[in-house]
């Protein structure tokens, strides 16, 4: 079993930190898309401002929305990024 | 049912037909969404669409079957474009045939409301002021909210 | 704002084309009503639509202009056909582009339901107990009302 | 001027009464739409059965649809028939 999970990121989140996925591992202590968003925001610069808090961000789980408090556990695929605007 | 997300142009009339062979159909409701070449008071030369490939498809599934449990609906296509795309051009396509109007109506809008709000597609224009990620519109959440059921009570 | 009665086929994908060929259009709404092959538990094997010449037109129009009041619509379709129909064949369609969805899908289903109660056409079945006159139903009269708007206050 | 009027009947109306479009002159007295229906309903035999009260039947003049209180004047195109059944 493995510690990482998958991270993706769209549109402009994805333009901001100049990536569109990456593994990472999951550190102790961070067990919901909230924490998870606050720990990579924590890493400065772009994603900073990505993930700034006051953006309104959406994120899936494993290819479903989910809101903030969602659990992520080990294995995940998760997904940050902005209002959906298709149709 | 009918959920393809793709690069090229589809066919309407052969998507409708298609719908319409079983004869126990009387309605087909459609909606066809098209690149505007004005948006938000500037002028768009092209759109890129991007999407999240593998949730789409599960998304737009999600929307047709909740659509599904609530209407009864005999067949449904939702076609949705992604890349680049030319003002005048076919984005999205959500066709929904059932025994009857009220039903095949109800469908295809929730669909097409849902879809806007809960499938991950993003649209980036081209403007002459340059690049710009379409913002979510507060209509939208409106539209969608419209078709809440009731919360049931807690017991 | 096109409007046509006749006994020939019409193809829905050729009309939704036509009404988005302006680049200001961002959505067409449309339905096409078949003929089915059951109506009221009895199996129907064709269906003669008679109309009343002059009047069917004008009818259309009058409902067409009163969506084009109160909805944003930049282009109508409406295409009626009568004479002899076989089950699946198609009977109406009604296609509406604006600029956005809200409009297209209201103005397409408040025409749909005003035909269904204003303009004047009917329908025979052939079924294997013989001919019939469809009867209309409550629930088209209980679709039509729902757009009726809230009568002014006498002064 | 002309004090006849042109009558046009419809499906199972037209069927009942086996006619499809008649001139007829306007009787005096005969001013509405129930009036009028009333006068061709005394004619009796498949007329007092097409037209019977007791049927729900919609009328136009000069090619709208009209309440049975409307006018019919001489020169009038005026229609009887069952509700319609389009679409």
């Amino acid at each position: 079993m493995t510690d990482t999970i998958r991270v993706l990121y769209f549109a402009s989140v994805r333009e901001k930190v100049g990536c569109d996925a990456e593994e990472i591992e999951l550190p102790a202590g961070v067990t919901t898309i909230a924490a998870l968003r606050a720990h990579l925001r924590a890493r400065g610069g772009p994603w900073a401002e990505a993930l700034g808090e006051s953006r309104a961000l959406r994120a899936a789980v494993n290819q479903e929305m989910v809101p903030p408090t969602a659990a992520v556990r080990p294995g995940d695929e998760v997904a940050f990024f902005p209002p959906v605007t298709g149709g | 049912m009918k959920i393809v997300v793709q690069r090229e142009d589809f066919d309407p009339g052969a998507e409708i037909a298609a719908l319409a062979r079983e004869t126990a159909v009387g309605a087909v409701a459609s909606f066809v969404g098209l690149v505007r070449d004005e948006n938000e008071g500037a002028r768009v030369g092209a759109m890129t669409l991007e999407h999240y490939p593998g949730m789409t498809e599960k998304a737009i599934r999600a929307i047709v079957g909740e659509a599904m449990r609530r209407w009864q609906v005999r067949g449904c296509t939702v076609i949705h474009r992604v890349g680049e795309l030319k003002p005048g051009d076919r984005i999205v396509l959500v066709a929904v045939a059932s025994a009857h109007r009220g039903d095949a109506f109800a469908a295809c809008e929730f669909i097409m409301d849902y879809l806007k709000t809960r499938a991950p597609f993003w649209k980036k224009e081209q403007t002459a002021q340059g690049e710009r990620w379409v913002e979510a519109r507060a209509s939208d959440d409106a539209a969608a909210a419209r078709w809440q059921e009731p919360a049931r009570k807690a017991v």
